[in-house]
This record gives structure tokens, C-alpha cells and sequence, in this order.
């Protein structure tokens, strides 16, 4: 994928931005987390792999993701507020209170869905890769997927049709060595999910997804493949959760380490990059600080505005059923 | 008019919408080789990326229809038999059925999934399933069971215009003559029950390939002096309740033929449904004529007799008269 | 006796299966770590090969467990949660539910599958299934919706020991209290209701999740003079149509409290049943309290309405009384 | 897979004992189409494919298969009077007349079922294989699929159970170059199935379909490495079907040449065969003459058995869907 990708100053800047933006939502979340009903499963640690791959895509280009739904959509562009009032049920909220933290999404900004069954967003990408096709446009979709997504079925169907019908689809699988409690090695019988592509005759690589910029390298040469009818690829980001499975912080897990997520923390996303733009005379550690306000800022306004939103009306329950709606009977 | 069997219905209603409206796309295993003869010379006259045979992988092909609607295209897909739909029953069940309300009505999701019903052919349990009431047990997707052929191509073709994901579970050997059908386009609204005989004495509501054994029990019973209103829902989701209520207003007496299996079938709702607002006019107990609790055995010696035949309709609408008048 | 939580007597009836019966395992995703609670401890008990962990692959390792079934095992599969099961469901319908028939009768199929329903969650659409009604449409699954910790004890032991696949579907939030159990084994068969409230005014048949609230019911109408009967079937497949029967033919008014979708539900299958065999005892229409058909939203505003709660029997309750008055 | 597997005369003859069978079994089939109800799919031109694998096992082994449902039973060494009866409906059939033509089957010798949904067998398998492990015992469970079936998410979720749970498992993909009308390059990514092994980390070998003893070494080397504990295997055979995909001859098919079937041929298994067994000194063709009318002579027979026997009666439509039977309310 020898595609040159260098990203602009202002892309490298605007991938500090949203990994800043990811991680301070996240934190908002997690200190607020009995406010939040149902589940809520962070993306804390993988931020870079988040951002380095949707800001490989253009706005109008699409992407599906998983349970584990706030990075996404943010990388995205998704606006937040909207965001955090749907993670809280208000009728403000992305979905409108319909689906929560596992199932963000904003289809304005190209973000289909995050779906919580997992593996099920790998056909819905290869589909809207299909779409793209049939309509003759060059519009890209990547999916979202982890590592213990990949023993599901729908992997290996989503790769093989992508494959055989040349669509413009990016896979990326992001490797943060578990699923739940299970270690990639319990789940997996090769060692990255990476090699599988040789079995779809598609390119696969694996980048180190704590590093925002070879994330978005990897990416972008299978966008650009893709963009052109080359077809698709799989990218696996190398990358962990810092987090619970599906919470906060974990008093003593018996499924790993607290060394382990401590090692990891040494190579942070965000000062890793943060060290880059420095070091590269992109920004100054001045306007890295005004970054991080700005952003502080907004997460802090976002999070009030989906506080001081209303809930939706009872009746909305009975509403999206059905874009066209058909009779049913209501209880209240 | 000119007479069209079922399947010719099928592929009038198809070759239709193909050619009206550029987002329609067909897509299945060996569609644009015809293989089941529902697409003659499709592949020619639409090209085989809108005719688009798929490798055996229905859980990927079936989602693929879905991010397909999410982008703007109607994707229309055959499952060949329906019980294939198993395989993709996750992405029928929490992608199809669910998007349009867990992403709160940011996407509409247009396809139409084609599933033909083959019960009665030799085919055994795995092949014979009538999963009607198996889908319409899943809120957000319309269901349509078209019983004839003049049904299949109007309903056909308002499944392919709807905004939401249809199911069309064809009754693939329900209909065995050709019928007359108008040679002007037609759509038969989804949520449209038809009475397709009047009747006074008692309603037979009867589902998909039971409706044909209901038209000739009321054929044959009319000779007795017996007057048998039969009423077709022709879409079980939504279900037109209003119908089926005013004829039993007016028969007092009510037969569900259908040809699921008996437990949580449309003929128990349709039942549970007269049950609750229908009750003050009801002068004899609901008969059920479905299939038993049984899977669907190969042999020929075993399997006719355990769909709702026009002998067993008869012998329904025979008890709840005789029931009745011991009141 | 000792007072059990549901997840601790799920857990009491596992340990004792497992020791019983060497050929009795439990798979599923992290049962082995015990994520959720059912399996503490036993991991190191039974062995990490009894205890299994399986990847994400719900096709796969509920197939697997049909294969093992057929070589003389007695997997009991943990599905985590209800809606995971459509990810297997062609293998659950084509292979488990029907291997024994279409081999005719050459293998068993002792398999238990477990699925909690954890619909009041805040989980959203894709995660908060009651396929009670869905699952009930396929012949060959026995399926039991215990309601209660000493129900779900005894329940899920005999569905263990069945020869015959059993679903398991577990109202994970249904009964929140401890209850007394037994200290010594007990098995609860499959197919029997219990009468769970004796009453003489209103039958009410109440389903999984649906029978504490009804319970609840019965407990304050007493006061104001109603006599509430409620009955559990427990078991829905085979589903004891007699014991409701002769509550209805006691009390001449039913109530059907069940929180599968309206269409063609558990409820729908009591009520066309009553409506078929009971028809003459009824003294007014039979209300069905159920999940509409819409799917479950996140936003806590707007979900808990929407089950079968006590306010909403309760209605139903005074609804049919009233209703019977008018006659 | 380098065991020493040369299978004795008596297995070379057996083989071809089976294979006559089979072909004879088939013949009778087609020649008496109107006969048979449903669907029929058969197994000619891919005698020594079935024959090869299934004499690779013991009779105790397991093997599961296909919709194409009649050679694999007769290899694995199924009366074929109770298989002819299975496919009029007779209650004398081995499944009692509930199966049919595309559910073949015979416990009593480990043929676990065929199955007419595609790809729904592998799961099966590699639960026989688990079973067979948490039971102590070294059977090995092997499972036919077609180049078809490699497509659906069973084949990816079977062989990544089966290797990571070091499962006796071997999984023989039956590559006949069609799935229904649909050629293997328009349904698979890459040119062969075998190659996909190794995104399980098993061994994976493309095998001459058309040579029994080929096929029967392949496959030995995959039953002794998974009997002794090595791992389940994807074993490949490159084979034909000479009729249609459900029935017999095809006057003028749109997907494939009939030259090619012509071409194919020409390598029948039946002969090749033969004339080793004559080269080699195994048998003479006097001998191999009386195999032939041996086989034919029970062929007969069993189809007559299969003519004579009764239906079932009407009440076993009711029985057998449990086990343990419940209630169900009856039509007669
Ligand atoms: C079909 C299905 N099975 C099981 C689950 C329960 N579950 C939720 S997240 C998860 C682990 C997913 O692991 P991975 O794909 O690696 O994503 P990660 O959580 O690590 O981001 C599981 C098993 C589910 N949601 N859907
Ligand atoms: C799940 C499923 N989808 C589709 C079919 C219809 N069908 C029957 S056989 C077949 C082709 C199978 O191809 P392959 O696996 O190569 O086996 P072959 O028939 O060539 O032996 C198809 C698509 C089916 N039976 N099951
Ligand atoms: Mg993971
Ligand atoms: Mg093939």
C-alpha cells in the first residue's frame, strides 16, 4: 500500500484534536457513570486507532462500528453533544434516546451506526461498499471491528464478497488483545488477524495503533486502493483498552495484569503525538495547551447540553418502527 | 389481461420495478443464471451487477443488502427457499428489522427480502418451513403473503416501493393454475386484507397457500346451502384487524386456516385478536386449521395431510356450525 | 432451605448437573472467567475443558454442541444474552430442533441452551429479546421460562436431564428478591404449570417475567375483594393447556400477561387456545397484556412502560370484570 | 502429513467395492427418477473423493455431509437397501422415511447425517470431534463440504474452534468446481480452498479427487495426526460432478461446457482405479468382473427391498420430534 499519505499540519493537528476530544469524553463518561444508564464500553487507550482511520476517510465517506461506540463516531466528526445526550436516553440525543452508548452514530457526517451485536456491522459495511459501487461513486466504507469479532462467521462471508466483487471496503480490525475476558490467543488460532487477508487474496497489515500517524498511513493506502477500485483491505491496529470491558477502572482483574494496562499506558496516543507535533514544529506546547482547553471547553458545554436536555415523550417509543408506520396498539 | 402463473407473477413484478427505478437491485444465489426462473434474461437486460449472483454466504449477502439500503440503494434479495433465512436470521432480526429504530429514524431501510415457501414438495424438515409467524414474532418488519397470482405481482411490487424491509413469503406451490391479470401496472397496498368470497354463515380468514383450499371449501359448501365468507389478510404485518372483525361481525363464526405450525401461529393471533375484540360476536368457538406441532417429514405417505387442506378446512367450518347450535 | 438469588439458584442447578453427570458440560463465552455470575468457582471444580470458553462464534459452538450431543453428550450452552441466539439460529432450528426427526429417531438431542432476557436493562434494541413466542414457532425445541429462583433451580435441572433440547430463557430481572429453595435436590417437570395464587374471580396466566408483577396484582385486588388466580405455565413448549383450562372453566375470565411482542405471542397462543377449547366457560373477551410491537428503546423514559407491568394486568383485570357485567 | 498410510489390497479392493457401489447405487437412482420424490442430488464422478475419506476412518470414527447425500454413507460403509428405502419414503428407510434423498444417514456405522442447508454440517463435526475429546476416546470426526459451502461463516467459525481446541477434526472439501450453477472462481477469493488452512494454522492439501488411493492418503495422514492428538486438517479434493446439480443429464447447461464434463470423463475414478488394481497385480480382471456383478446383484436387491416395503403409516408423521415425546394435537 505504497500510497503517499502524508498527512497536512493542520490533518496532524486536527488528529490531536479529536483524540483529545475522544479522551475527554470518555473521562466525562466514566466520572458521570451512574448517571449513564445500561452499558457503557470505553474506548480509552485506542484512541489513535479510532482517529488515524477515520481521518483516512472523507466526510461523506461511510463507517460502521461496534458496541464499543464513542470513539468512532467522534473520530468521525460526529457532533458531541448530541452524542452525550444520547448516552443519557434525551430526545436531543444522536438517536433520540433510541439506542444509547453501545449504538452511537450520526449518518450526517457518514458515521452508519454502531451496532452492539458483535460482528454484525462487517455486512452492513460491505453492503454500503456495495452501494458506493452500484451508484458508480468513489465513496469508501471502512468497518470497525475487534479481535473477537473475528472468529464470527460474517468476517469471513464480509471478506470473501468484498473480495470477489472488487468494493471499495477498508476492514480494520482493532486488536486490543481481548474480547471481554478472553485473551486474542484463546480465541484466535493464528497469531494476528492480519494474515487472514491471504485468505481473500487482499492486502493485510498490521500497524502499531497507538501511533495515530501510522494508523492513518496504513488507512489511507487502503482508502486510496479502495478509492480507486483497487478493491479492499485489512488493517490490524496493534492496540489496548485501558478500561474494563464494558466500565470503568478494574480493582484486580484475574484476565490480566494491572501490569500489563500499565506497560501500555507508557505509550499513550495522546503524548506520543503530542511529542510529534512538537518535535515537528507542527504547534507549540502553547497552542497544544489552547488545543486541549478548546476542547476541554466544548466537552464540558456538550455534557451540560445533554444535561439540560429533555427526555423524549412517551410516545416516542411507538415512533421509527417504520419510516412509513403502520397501526400498533399502544398502551399509553 | 393475460394469464400469469405464480412465478411468472413473480418475474412481471420484478422485470417491473427493475426497470422503473435505477436503486432496485436483485441479489442471490445463481439469480442472474435463473436457476429457480423467477429472472429470464435479466442478467441481459439489467447487467449482472444489478442481477447479482452471490456466493452461499446468506448472513453476508442478507447485510449487505442493509448497508446497501443505508446508502440509498432497494436492495431486493431472494433467499431461494425460506428457511435459508436462518442463516441470516441475526442480520434479518438486530440490523433489518432494528436499524430504522435503534439510529432513531436517521436511516429508512428499503429491501425487500424474497423467500419461497415449499412445503408440500418432498423436501423435508429442513426445506418446508412456513416461517410467517417465526418472522412476524420480530417488530419492524412488514410481512406479506401473497396466495395468488394476481397477489404476488401487486404485493410484490408494493414491497419494492415501501421505505421499510419487507419479507414476501411466496406459497411457492399454493396457486398451481395461471390467473388473469391486468396488463396495466397495479400495486396492491400493504395492510389491505381482501375478502375474496362473500359470505354469511361463518369467516374463514385463511393464510397464504390456504387460501386456495378455503376458495374451493366455499365453492363446495355453497352447494350445501353453507355460506362461507373467506377473508384474506394478504399482509400479516401490519395485519388488517378491521376486516377480519367486520366479517365476523356479520358471520358470528370464525376459521383460521394457516399453514404454520399451530403454536404462536398468525392463525393464533388472529384468533387471540377476535378473542379480545371481537368476543360479543362470536357465536361458537375459534377453530385453528394449521399444521401440527410436527416437523415436515420427506416421505410422501406422511406429508400431504398435515397442511390445512380443503377437507380439514370443511371439517372446521362443519364443527363450529355444529357447535354453535348446542348452545 | 436457603434463600437464593435466580443467578444463585442457576448456579446451585449447574454445580449439581455438572457433578452428577460427567457427560454434562457448559460452554460459552467467558463461563470459564464467569463474567457474569453464574459459573463462580467452577472453572477450577470442574476443569477448564468442562468450563469451556468459546470465541465469539455463536454458530459455531451451538453447532458444536449439536455434534456433541450426537456423540453422547450433554452440553448446556450459556447464550449470555437471548438476542446472541440469532447469530446460531439456523443451527438451533435446522439441526437442533430437528436432527431427531429427520434421522428418524437415530440420535438424541440432550442439549440445554441458556439465555437470559434481560429486557428492562437500558440496553437498547439489539439486547433486550424475549424470543419466548419466536423460539415457540419451531417444533422440536422444548423451551421453559422459569419465572422464579426455585423455578429456574428445578426447571433448569430437568432441562438437563431431558433428552430433548431444552431452551432455557431466564427473566434475569424478573424476580429480584431471594427466595427459600431446598437444600435437598428437587426437579420441577418439564410441562407442568403452577397454580401460583388460588382465585376464583379472574384467571391470570402470567409468562417469565410477567408472573412476579402479576403476583403482585393478585396480592392488592384481594384487598379490594378480587379474587385473582394466576397461573404460571412455566414451561411453554409443552405448554399445560389444561391446567389453564380448568382455571378458565373456574373463574370464566383470563388474563394473559406475557412480555413477548403482541403478534403472535405466548399470550396469543393461551388465548386462541382458551378460545378454541375453554370457549363456553368464558363470561367476557380475553385481554391480552403484552409487549407492543415496537422495539425496546434505551432511553430510560421510555422503556419500562412497555412490558406487562402491575399497573397494566391490574387494568386488565378490571377490564374483564367489566366487560362481563355489560353481557 | 507424512504417514505411512498404503492401504492393504484388501482396502485397495474394498475401495473399489464402494465405489461400484455407489456408481451402481446412483444409476439405479436415476434411472428410476419418477420414482423418488423431492430433490436428488448425486455423487457421480466423485466416487473416489467419498470412498477415499471415509475408508481412511474406522467404523467408529464419525463423519458428517451434505445435501449431495448418497456417496458419503456408502463409503462410510452404510447398508444401502435402508438408503434406497430412504429415498422412496419407505418406513424400512434409515431415517424411517423422514429424511429423504438429501438426509442420508446410518448411525449404526457413524454417518452422523447429511444436511440440505449448506455449510451447516461443519459445526456438527467439530462438535462429534469435541465430544470424542471431553469423552477420552481417539475417534476422529470428519466432515465433507463443497467449494460452495467454503463460503458461509460455519467453514470460518468450525475450523478456528477446531484448531484452537486442537480438535481430531478433518474437514474434506469436496471441490467439484460448481455451487448449483455458480463456478468456484465467481464464489471463492482465491483459487483454492486448501490455502485458507493457514489462516487457521493447520495443514492444508490439494488432492486429486479423481484417485481414490491419493485421496484415501491425504486424508489417512490428517485422521492419524488428528487421532493422535495433532489437530484437525483441510484436506481439498479437486473433483466433478458428471450430472446436473439436482438430477441427471443437462441437454444444453448455460454454466458450464459439456465438453468439459466429456473432458472430465475421461479420468473416471472407476477405471482408474481398475486398471491399478490390474497393473498391480492386486486383482485379475476376472476378479474385478465378479466385484462388479457382486455389487450389481445387491444393487438389485435392495432396490426391490426398497420397492416392496411398506410406507409408513400416517401416525409417524407425529413421532420422533421428541425424544421424549410431548402432546401434540393430531389431524388423524
Ligand atoms: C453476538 C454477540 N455475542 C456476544 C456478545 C457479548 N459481547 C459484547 S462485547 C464482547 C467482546 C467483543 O470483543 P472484541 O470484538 O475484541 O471487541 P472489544 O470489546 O475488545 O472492543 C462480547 C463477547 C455480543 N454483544 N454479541
Ligand atoms: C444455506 C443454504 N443456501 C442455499 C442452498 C441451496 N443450495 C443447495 S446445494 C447448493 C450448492 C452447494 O454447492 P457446494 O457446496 O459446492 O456443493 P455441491 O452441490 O457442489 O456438492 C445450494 C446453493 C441451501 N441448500 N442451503
Ligand atoms: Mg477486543
Ligand atoms: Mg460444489
Amino acid at each position: 500500500m505504497g500510497v503517499n499519505v502524508n498527512p497536512t499540519a493542520a490533518q496532524l493537528v486536527e488528529m490531536y484534536r479529536r483524540m483529545v476530544r475522544i479522551r475527554l469524553f470518555e473521562e466525562t463518561a466514566l466520572e458521570n457513570r451512574t448517571e449513564i444508564p445500561g452499558m457503557v464500553h470505553t474506548s480509552v487507550g485506542m484512541e489513535a486507532s479510532n482517529v488515524g482511520a477515520c481521518m483516512a476517510l472523507r466526510e461523506d465517506d461511510y463507517m460502521v462500528g461496534t458496541h464499543r461506540s464513542h470513539g468512532h463516531p467522534i473520530a468521525k466528526g460526529a457532533r458531541i453533544d448530541r452524542l452525550f445526550a444520547e448516552l443519557l436516553g434525551k430526545v436531543t440525543g444522536v438517536n433520540q434516546g433510541k439506542g444509547g452508548s453501545m449504538h452511537l452514530s450520526d449518518f450526517s457526517v457518514g458515521s452508519l451506526g454502531e451496532t452492539s451485536i458483535v460482528g454484525s456491522g462487517l455486512p452492513t459495511a460491505t453492503g454500503a461498499a456495495l452501494g458506493s459501487k452500484l451508484q458508480g461513486v468513489d465513496r469508501v466504507a471502512l468497518c470497525f471491528f475487534g479481535d473477537g469479532a473475528a472468529a464470527q462467521g460474517t468476517f469471513h462471508e464480509s471478506l470473501n464478497l468484498a473480495a470477489i466483487w472488487t468494493l471499495p471496503a477498508v476492514y480494520v480490525c482493532e486488536n486490543n488483545a481481548y474480547g471481554e475476558w478472553t485473551a486474542f490467543s484463546d480465541s484466535c488460532s493464528v497469531p494476528d488477524i492480519a494474515r487472514r487477508a491471504a485468505a481473500y487474496d487482499m492486502p493485510g497489515v498490521i500497524v502499531d495503533g497507538q501511533d495515530v500517524v501510522a494508523v492513518h498511513e496504513a488507512v489511507a493506502g487502503a482508502v486510496a486502493r479502495a478509492r480507486s477500485g483497487g478493491g479492499p483491505s485489512l488493517v490490524e491496529t496493534r492496540t489496548y483498552r485501558y478500561f474494563g470491558h464494558a466500565g470503568g477502572a478494574e480493582a484486580s482483574p484475574t484476565y490480566r495484569d494491572l501490569a500489563e494496562v500499565e506497560q501500555w499506558r507508557t505509550r499513550d496516543p495522546l503524548p506520543l503525538h503530542r511529542e510529534r507535533l512538537l518535535a515537528d514544529g507542527v504547534l507549540t506546547a502553547g497552542q497544544l495547551d489552547e488545543v486541549d482547553d478548546d476542547e476541554r471547553r466544548s466537552v464540558e458545554e456538550a455534557w451540560k447540553f445533554a444535561l439540560d436536555s429533555p427526555f423524549p415523550e412517551p410516545e416516542a417509543a411507538y415512533e421509527h418502527v417504520f419510516t412509513n408506520p403502520v397501526a400498533v396498539r399502544r398502551h399509553f | 389481461m393475460s394469464k400469469l402463473t405464480y412465478t411468472q407473477a413473480i418475474t412481471a413484478a420484478l422485470r417491473e420495478e427493475l426497470a422503473r427505478d435505477p436503486r432496485v437491485f436483485v441479489m442471490g444465489e445463481d439469480v442472474a443464471s435463473n436457476i429457480v426462473g423467477y429472472h429470464p434474461g435479466f442478467a441481459e437486460e439489467f447487467g449482472r451487477e444489478r442481477v447479482r449472483d452471490t456466493p452461499i454466504a446468506e448472513a453476508g449477502f442478507v447485510g449487505a443488502a442493509a448497508g446497501a439500503a443505508m446508502v440509498g440503494m432497494r436492495p431486493v434479495v431472494d433467499m431461494m427457499i425460506a428457511p435459508f433465512m436462518y442463516v441470516a436470521f441475526d442480520q434479518i432480526v438486530s440490523i433489518i428489522a432494528k436499524a430504522t429504530y435503534l439510529y432513531g429514524g436517521q436511516t429508512k431501510m428499503p429491501i425487500t427480502i424474497r423467500a419461497g415457501m415449499w412445503h408440500g414438495a418432498s423436501i423435508a424438515a429442513q426445506h418446508s418451513d412456513r416461517p410467517m409467524a417465526t418472522l412476524a414474532t420480530i417488530p419492524g418488519l412488514k410481512i406479506v403473503a401473497p396466495a395468488s397470482p394476481y397477489d404476488v405481482k401487486g404485493l410484490l411490487k408494493a414491497a419494492v416501493r415501501d421505505d421499510d424491509p419487507v419479507v414476501c413469503l411466496e406459497a411457492k406451490r399454493g396457486w398451481p393454475t395461471a390467473q388473469e391479470i391486468p396488463d396495466e401496472e397495479y400495486v396492491i397496498p400493504l395492510g389491505e386484507a381482501e375478502v375474496k368470497r362473500e359470505g354469511a354463515d361463518v369467516t374463514v380468514v385463511a393464510v397464504s397457500s390456504a387460501v386456495r383450499a378455503a376458495l374451493d371449501v366455499a365453492d363446495s359448501l355453497r352447494e350445501d346451502g353453507i355460506s362461507v365468507e373467506v377473508v384474506d389478510p394478504r399482509t400479516i404485518v401490519p395485519l388488517d384487524i378491521a376486516t377480519i372483525l367486520a366479517s365476523v361481525e356479520k358471520t358470528g363464526r370464525l376459521v383460521v386456516a394457516d399453514p404454520c405450525h399451530e403454536m404462536c401461529s398468525v392463525a393464533s393471533e388472529v384468533s387471540a385478536t377476535v378473542a379480545e375484540h371481537g368476543f360479543w360476536n362470536l357465536r361458537s368457538p375459534i377453530a385453528r386449521v394449521t399444521t401440527p406441532n410436527t416437523h415436515i417429514p420427506f416421505s410422501p405417505a406422511l406429508e400431504p395431510g398435515l397442511y390445512p387442506t380443503a377437507d380439514r378446512i370443511a371439517a372446521a367450518v362443519h364443527g363450529v356450525l355444529a357447535a354453535a347450535s348446542t348452545r
